[in-house]
């Protein structure tokens, strides 16, 4: 066990190093020059010459690239090209906002989930059985942007429950709340419907498990049976899928911190890749794919806990 | 002895098709009744119908009673109509007075539930009933207790640990005894098994019977048991129900039906299950055959060697008798003068050590000697996982072994490029167990058939593949068919029909009949022969079941984890074994009660 | 204090309850600075938040244009237009404390030679500064320049203290009327009143501004209160439907020239009369309706209707398909295609759009090429002038000058249109410059190297109860310290 | 062999009733009809724009903005004075190119990829899984928005881009669809009939996960529909002025407040494109997938 989490830590750092060559050669390709967009219409060719030794973008890349990922790791991402401020404190504060929007959007995804797809599963071949699937398929139907839209357009705009956009840190309590509500809820929709139907699914796949028969054999009423066996069965692939929608969701909240001005990753990666701010793109990419591979690795780390057939893999 | 169970005019359908068709019968307290009957004739669903646990689309008519019982006023129970019980009803029932085991003690436990909760649950959902029924002896015993009692009782050792593992940490024999003390837990007045070891070896499967029998003898219990085989019918059972088609067609005590059948069915069945052969063609009864056979004295499958042998009048000498010597070394078996093939030192293991050393080795051969003449018949019989797929794939270059050797007519086959083994595939082909499995699904018959030709034109291919489904017996018009339009027993032929298309000279068979039912199994085995004759084949023939390889094989050798532990000619060693392995393996064949044989 | 047209008698209400109010005002923003060093980054959005807000110049640019003393009590000018003496307000602090005198006039212009960013070059006629007592400087010009006063009033004129120049991206310290508190990077920047201030006290306590990138955002967030105001506010086709009580609509100017520029080296495009007949098939009104719902200012040249120069050219290519397409026959160009570079953003791809339709009605193919703005449009088009039609919103002041300079995109060189820019800037008295100007203008709009199509309107639209908004945007600061907020 | 005993026994072989299906509707008939139907709808859209559509959806005009339906705009017009109708119509050969070049660009990548992967399993096989949990951590939306910055927006970049992003989760299905399809005994058959890998992808393996491919394609379709209509969303899709359904929404956001039809026929649009194509593949799925169909 403990040689197994070894050996999936390694993979993890091995992964994650090739990761950052991939990501930083990846964008150091990207046309459009940091220095020019810094300096605006009318800056001189010396100005910018200028900047670019000043950005150290003129260095060779191998060069950039070991004091990148030094720092990537040590909580020194460098200097903004264009706020010319820290790269790790405005990377990490948005990473913060987009793991609690994240974090929103699971827990109303999963909110909608895991009785939608239950229900479904349960009631396979009846009317409103059919009737929850239908709602999930068109669930994931909508363009999360669009139901973004749509719930800023009625909640927001013609009701004021909610504000239309921005942010407001944990700290400031129901401000908080009021301000994740909507875009947790955009997020989270078309993720639970997505959700949903692989919830239906591993129900239904675990609910013609021959174990399942043996607890009925056993005497056990079917709802029981269910729950005592087949919710921990139906477990199992639903945490995997939940890590790949994991990503998913990392990527929707691009779209969603767009429609509700939210400060998060998402946001800020699109402004710099505007601005040619390389080094806030490759630092905000790099913690994406790093955020995703670390939750592939706690999903597989996860796996054997729930799952003793995993265990014993010394 | 009082009635426990009455089926009348049970009828079975899925959704508009019948499946089931009215059949009547009844269980007797502490009566054991056998089920048999070919795949798919409707045994299992009888089963669950009784459980009340057919699956969505399913429907049972008629009318199914449990009996209650008066015999003793404390225990006392109402009559139960099983098909229109509610769920209320049933779940008291189940795994109280009814109980069920499956056949496959892989997926029947739940894998993320430790053993012993799964035990202790059936004890504690019918909790109420259970103190009533507890041994007198021990009143107070709490459930933890209770479970490791069921579990010493199925003879699982250490049932402390035991309880405390989960499923896949145990073998498959040791989770059917698992099911077994889980279904015997509330002492139920009937107990449904369901062909509970056919995932079983050999050996494992006549303990685990044994202990069933053993079981349900001490807690006077009925018993329902599904099976093909009917040796442990015999064994086990006091009557027998037989069906076909959905239909009852025979149904007696034991003695009478086994002896004096009456329906031509099971007279078949009888036959092809003890592989009995025509007196006068040396060839095995079929359905087909055995009426007209009937009056030809059927002999058992013990003369196919004397029959067989003036055939081979030709064939080299006798071979030479070995065991595998009581410090572990082991000869060259079946050694020949020039051996069409030559295996030596042959190991191979599975899995590296590894990055951290985390893999795991498996040693699946470890070390093989042995020679085949031209013309022998070759048998290679063992338990499951003993290695004898892996040595196949490697006779036929399929696989690289870790060390040792493998030459076929004097050339050395491992370790070559494929590119240099043209010969080889010409010369040398294999059949698979599965017929499903080994013929692709998407492309028909002839591409089957023709796939090892490769440099054949399509006109070429075209009536080779006609010419070989003649011989196996097929009509020309299957040419273009796919292997979904034929049944197990046709598949297998063609898979046959390909091995034979180069004209190979030496063919290997991977439990090639296994998968068939007892009945088919007759027909293919009784086609092989005649091939082996026709093109004058090398044969090596895996099985795992014993009374195959003797009825089809001059030499046979048996391998136990990994080598072969005995060697020699067939009857010599199933009458004489040499090696304690091989008494067992003997001694573990159901055979029928010598007062029904 | 600031002028601000028709809302004057609110600011009056705002001036008896001088700056004691505990007010907040949040205002709504389009463009997002990438940090607070306007020195050495480009772009408007820096310091049109924090001149007159944090920092403060000599002189400072009223809402009607007007040059206004700030820092700067009164100045002289010398007869040889060569010499600017400035008496400078005493008792002056910059918000560490420090005090503001006649150094740090010296240090904060001749700092000029290190920007990088936004024009320094407008005020390379300053050759020395002169201190002449603590309270007291000399600008000394190697040449006279009309416009010096007016450079001064924007960015380049800021005042700055020699200690905090070197974290200017990230900290702001000024002599202005609010305190700049923080900036998180494109949600707000915040400020507070400064208790110190020399001069009036502004009426809010507190001030934020909130970056939207995107109009509609915006538009919802003062619907939904999450804003007081909106400047500049883009979401045009909703204007109509803030016209009620709950909020107030005020139309003002920017300095904005929306231009297409023709790329004389292309093929056709070289022909002044291809180049006319194209400005003729643009149906401004369209464009204008399309990009900012018909808000805003038609225009016919590169001057914008708050230079004091400006003049209505709009009728001179007037709308003529019909006249087009023959002008276009006759110089031989029936069957052009060209192509049009284009900003990502919304003003562009609109207006854009509604040219190719017009083009295409005359027979010119248009293609239509999406550039990411800045980083690719500057490099692609600006730099490497790979274009044939290109469009952007120039919103520098007075950025006609550019028509001067032959090294600018838009290839423009015409040595009588720098004559008359060189007689501009050394008149002496406003009637001779706006001569001079008008008369540069003429000769570009008949020399056609771009299509100015409209200046773009500057709307502020608040709740009720929040005056005193600046109404023009004229390329220096938004003033907020005249803003009184009642709920 | 032609003894008549043997042919005679053939017939006597009771064809197992397990392997054939009773006769009955095959599994997800219903779902294919109804995901076909929408699908082949949106399909005839774009092959009816491609010849007429009401208006020309590129006319713009000042004097009729934002207008609700009437005869002339069936379904109003929008900021700039288009017909919504013509540009609904015109709008649904992007997403559909874009879904099209997609799943081309993905399978072209992946289906080699898996299928290599899973033939080479012992060597080089688990360093190209490796490197395709890698590139897997790189989500398709996150590859569009680098690559639009690096090549520029355009439908291309986002082809590519999202083509991209959809072939590792390809490979991955693949490799194991192979995977199943090599351990089964025909594979093995072939090879002792001396056939080689590429005899064995060609003639076994495509052959036998063409289901999975099937159900794979239409689901990427459905993905690349939906990212399409997200990258154009954000300005980093199809740019002006081919008209795309995401580009008609983000335009549309603007004045969503005052005339809120602008995004609901676009909006509409993108679904019934989405739905169609997952009931499409589930219905495949319900088709192709064995395990499914054994719930039936
Ligand atoms: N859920 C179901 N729906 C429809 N048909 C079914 C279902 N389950 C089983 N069948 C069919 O009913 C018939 C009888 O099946 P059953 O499982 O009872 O056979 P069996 O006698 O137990 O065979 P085996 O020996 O192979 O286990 C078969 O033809 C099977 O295909
Ligand atoms: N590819 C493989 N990787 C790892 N271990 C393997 C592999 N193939 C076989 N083994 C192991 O090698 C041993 C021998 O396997 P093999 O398939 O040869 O057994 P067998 O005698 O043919 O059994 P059966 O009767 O079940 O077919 C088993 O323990 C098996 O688990
Ligand atoms: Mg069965
Ligand atoms: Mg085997």
């Amino acid at each position: 066990m403990a040689l197994m989490i070894v050996r999936r830590l390694g993979v993890f750092l091995l992964t994650v190093w090739v990761a950052s060559l991939v990501v930083f050669f990846l964008l150091s390709v990207l046309p459009g020059d940091p220095a020019r967009a810094q300096l605006g219409l009318d800056a001189t060719e010396d100005q910018v010459q200028a900047l670019r030794e000043q950005l150290g973008v003129d260095r060779p890349l191998p060069v950039q690239y070991m004091e990148w990922v030094t720092g990537f790791f040590t909580g020194d991402m460098g200097i903004s090209y264009a706020s010319r401020a820290p790269v790790a404190p405005q990377v990490l504060d948005a990473l913060q906002v987009s793991l609690l929007l994240v974090a929103g959007g699971i827990l109303v995804a999963l909110v909608i989930a895991l009785p939608l797809g239950l229900l479904a599963a349960v009631r396979q071949n009846k009317p409103d059985g059919t009737l929850f699937s239908a709602v999930s398929q068109l669930g994931i139907s909508v363009p999360n942007f669009l139901a973004g839209l749509l719930l800023i357009g009625v909640f927001a705009v013609t009701l004021s429950w909610f504000p239309s956009g921005g942010w407001a840190p944990p700290a400031a309590g129901a401000d908080f709340l009021r301000h994740i509500a909507l875009p947790a809820l955009a997020l989270g929709l078309v993720n639970g419907a997505i959700l949903a139907r692989y919830t239906r699914a591993a129900v239904l796949e675990v609910m013609r498990e021959d174990f399942m028969r043996t607890a009925r054999a056993k005497g056990m009423k079917p709802g029981t049976a269910l729950l005592r066996h087949g919710l921990r069965n139906a477990m199992v692939p639903l945490i995997t899928v939940t890590s790949i929608e994991f990503a998913n969701l990392i990527i929707g909240a691009v779209v969603i911190e767009t429609v509700f001005v939210v400060p998060g990753l998402g946001s800020n990666l699109v402004r710099a890749v505007g601005n040619r701010d390389l080094i806030m793109v490759q630092s905000i990419v790099m913690c994406v794919v790093v955020l995703v591979l670390l939750v592939n690795l706690l999903v597989d780390l996860l796996r054997p806990v729930i799952d003793p057939r995993l265990r014993s893999a010394t | 002895m009082s009635r426990l169970l009455t089926a009348e005019n049970l009828d079975i359908s899925a959704g508009s098709g019948r499946i089931v068709h009215g059949i009547d019968f009844a269980i007797d307290r502490g009566e054991r009744v056998g089920l048999i009957g070919e795949s798919g004739s409707g045994k299992s669903l009888t089963c669950l119908s009784l459980m009340g646990l057919l699956g969505d689309g399913l429907s049972a008519t008629g009318s199914l009673t449990l009996h209650g019982d008066t015999s003793s006023p404390e225990t006392a129970s109402d009559d139960l109509d099983l098909l229109n019980a509610d769920e209320n009803a049933f779940s008291s029932v189940r795994g109280n007075r009814m109980s069920m085991v499956f056949q496959e003690p892989m997926t029947a436990l739940n894998p993320l539930m430790r053993v012993g909760d799964q035990v202790a649950e059936v004890i504690k959902l019918h909790r109420r009933a259970q103190s009533a029924s507890l041994p007198a002896d021990q009143p107070n015993a709490t459930v933890e207790d209770r479970v490791l009692d069921l579990l010493d009782s199925v003879r699982i050792p250490e049932p402390a640990r035991a309880a405390r593992v989960y499923p896949h940490q145990m073998s498959g024999g040791q989770r059917q005894r698992v099911m077994l003390a889980m279904a015997m837990a509330n002492g139920p007045e009937l107990l449904l098994a369901d062909e509970p070891t056919t995932a079983l070896d050999v050996t494992v499967q006549k303990q685990v019977l044994t202990l069933m029998a053993e079981q349900v003898e001490r807690a006077g219990s009925s018993l329902l048991f599904i099976t093909h085989d009917l040796g442990v019918v015999s064994e086990v059972c006091d009557r027998v129900i037989i069906m076909r088609h959905g239909r009852i067609i025979e149904t007696g005590p034991i003695d009478q039906v086994f002896t004096r059948p009456e329906h031509p069915y099971t007279r078949a069945l009888l036959a092809a299950s003890a592989l009995r052969t025509d007196h006068s063609s040396g060839r095995l009864l079929t359905p087909d055959t055995v009426d007209a056979a009937a009056q030809n004295q059927h002999r058992p499958a013990e003369d196919r060697l004397s029959i067989s042998s003036s055939a081979e009048a030709g064939s080299p000498a006798a071979a030479a008798h070995l065991a595998i010597a009581e410090d572990g070394s082991a000869p060259v078996f079946n050694q020949a003068e020039s051996p069409v093939l030559e295996v030596r030192d042959l190991t191979r293991s599975y899995g590296k050590a590894g990055f951290l050393g985390r893999g795991r080795v498996v040693e699946a051969l470890r070390g093989v000697s042995f020679d085949v003449a031209a013309g022998q018949r070759f048998g290679i019989v063992g338990e499951s996982g003993c290695g004898k797929s892996t040595l196949l794939r490697l006779l036929t270059a399929l696989d690289e072994p870790s060390s040792g050797s493998v030459r076929v007519n004097d050339q050395a086959i491992s370790g070559q490029r494929e590119r240099r083994l043209r010969w080889l595939r010409q010369s040398m082909q294999i059949v698979f167990q599965d017929p499903m499995g080994s013929l692709d699904p998407r492309m028909t018959v002839v591409d089957i058939i023709t796939e090892p030709l490769w440099n054949a034109g399509r006109a070429e291919r075209l009536r080779r593949a006609k010419e070989l489904l003649e011989q196996v017996g097929l009509p020309q018009g299957a040419a273009e068919k796919y292997p979904h339009e034929f049944s197990g027993g046709q598949r297998q032929r063609i898979a046959i029909a390909r091995a034979l298309v180069t004209r190979p000279k030496i063919l290997i068979a991977d439990e090639a009949v296994s998968a068939l039912d007892v009945s088919v199994r007759a027909q293919v085995l009784n086609l092989l022969d005649d091939l082996v004759d026709e093109y004058d084949l090398t044969m090596v023939f895996v099985s795992h079941d014993l009374k195959v390889v003797r009825h089809s094989c001059d030499i046979v050798a048996v391998m136990n984890a990994g080598r072969i532990v005995e060697c020699g000619p067939a009857d010599a060693v199933f009458d004489t074994p040499k090696h304690p392995y091989t008494a067992e393996l003997a001694a573990a064949i159901p055979r029928m009660k010598d007062n029904v044989a | 204090s600031c002028g601000a047209g028709d809302t004057a008698p609110a600011e009056e209400a705002g001036t008896e309850e001088t700056g004691n109010s505990d007010a907040s005002l949040a205002v709504g923003f389009a463009a997002v600075p990438a940090n607070l060093d306007f020195t050495s980054t480009g772009g408007a959005a820096i310091f049109e938040a924090l001149l007159y807000n944090t920092y403060e110049g000599l002189v400072r640019l009223g809402d009607d244009g007007t040059i206004e003393p700030l820092l700067a009590e009164s100045w002289d000018i010398s007869e040889d237009g060569l010499e600017y003496t400035f008496d400078l307000q005493e008792g002056v602090t910059f918000h560490d404390g420090s005090e503001f005198t006649a150094e740090n006039v010296e240090f904060s212009l001749e700092r000029l030679d290190e920007w990088t960013a936004n024009a320094p070059e407008n005020l390379e006629a300053l050759e020395s500064v002169e201190v002449v007592d603590e309270h007291t400087v000399t600008l000394h010009l190697s040449e006279p320049d009309y416009d010096v006063l007016f450079w001064l009033t924007g960015p380049e004129g800021a005042m700055f203290d020699p200690d905090s120049v070197d974290d200017l991206a990230t900290e702001a310290n000024g002599t202005g009327p609010f305190v700049f508190e923080s900036y998180e990077n494109a949600v707000e920047m915040s400020f507070s009143r400064n208790a110190d201030y020399w001069g009036e006290q502004p009426d809010v306590a507190e001030l934020s501004l909130l970056y939207y990138d995107d109009a509609n955002s915006a538009a919802n967030a003062l619907r939904t209160g999450g804003v007081d105001a909106l400047v500049r506010a883009e979401a045009y086709d909703q204007v109509d439907s803030f016209e009620d009580d709950e909020f107030t609509v005020q139309l003002g100017d920017s300095q904005g020239v929306v231009v297409v520029t023709l790329n004389s080296d292309s093929e056709g495009l070289s022909e002044v009369e291809v180049r006319q007949a194209i400005s003729m098939a643009i149906d401004k009104e369209s464009v204008l309706a399309a990009s900012t719902s018909g808000y805003g200012t038609e225009l016919g040249a590169p001057s914008v209707p708050t230079d004091p120069y400006y003049e209505d050219f709009s009728g001179t290519y007037a709308y003529d398909p019909e006249a087009a397409e023959q002008a276009l026959e006759d110089a031989g160009y029936d069957d052009l295609s060209l192509t049009f570079t284009i900003p990502n953003r919304p003003y562009a791809e609109a207006a854009a759009q509604v040219i190719q339709d017009n083009l295409s009605d005359i027979g010119v193919e248009v293609t239509i090429e999406s550039q990411e703005f800045p980083a690719v449009w500057i490099e692609e088009s600006m730099t490497d002038r790979n274009f044939d039609l290109t469009v952007v919103n120039h919103v520098e002041n007075r950025n006609m000058v550019n028509y001067g300079n032959p090294d600018h995109y838009w290839g423009y060189d015409s040595e009588e249109v720098r004559e008359h820019f060189d007689d501009a800037e050394s008149a002496t008295d406003d009637d001779e410059h706006s001569a001079a100007m008008l008369a540069a203008t003429e000769q570009i709009v008949e020399d056609v190297p771009g299509i100015w199509l409209y200046n773009p309107p500057n709307i502020v639209i608040s709740r009720t109860g929040v005056d005193g908004l600046p109404q023009n945007d004229l390329g220096a600061g938004f003033d907020f310290s005249g803003v009184t907020v009642t709920e | 062999m032609s003894t008549p005993e043997t042919a005679s026994s053939t017939t006597g072989e009771t064809p197992q009733p397990a392997q054939r299906p009773p006769r009955r509707r095959r599994a997800g008939t219903g779902l294919i009809i109804a995901g076909g139907t929408l699908v082949g709808l949106v399909v005839l859209m774009a092959l009816v724009s491609l010849v007429w559509t009401p208006q020309d959806p590129t006319a713009t005009g000042a004097t009729n903005r934002l207008e609700g339906p009437s005869a002339e705009h069936w379904l109003g017009t929008d900021g700039l004075g288009r017909d919504i109708a013509s540009m609904v119509l015109a709008g649904s050969r992007v997403p559909l190119l874009v879904g099209l070049g997609t799943v081309c660009v993905g399978f072209l990548i992946g289906v080699p990829y898996g299928i290599a992967a899973a033939l080479t399993e012992r060597g080089a096989g688990l360093w190209m899984m490796r490197g395709n949990d890698i590139a897997q951590a790189f989500p398709a939306l996150l590859l569009a928005i680098i690559l639009a910055a690096v090549f520029g927006v355009s439908t291309g970049t986002a082809v590519i881009a999202l083509g991209l992003g959809l072939a590792p989760g390809v490979a991955r299905v693949v490799r194991s669809g192979t995977l199943q399809v090599l351990s089964r005994d025909y594979a093995l058959a072939a090879r002792a009939a001396g056939r080689g890998s590429i005899y064995l992808a060609l003639r076994h393996v495509l052959p036998n996960i063409r289901g999975i491919i099937i159900v794979q394609a239409t689901v990427g379709f459905a993905i690349a529909v939906l990212a399409e209509a997200a990258l154009s969303f954000l300005g980093l899709g199809t740019p002006p002025p081919t008209p795309s359904w995401g580009r008609m929404l983000q335009d549309a956001q603007s004045v969503l407040n005052i005339a809120p039809l602008t995004v609901l026929w676009p909006g509409m649009a993108v679904a019934i494109t989405v739905l169609g194509f997952n009931l499409l593949g589930d219905g495949l799925r319900d088709r192709f997938d064995p395990r499914m169909e054994r719930t039936r």
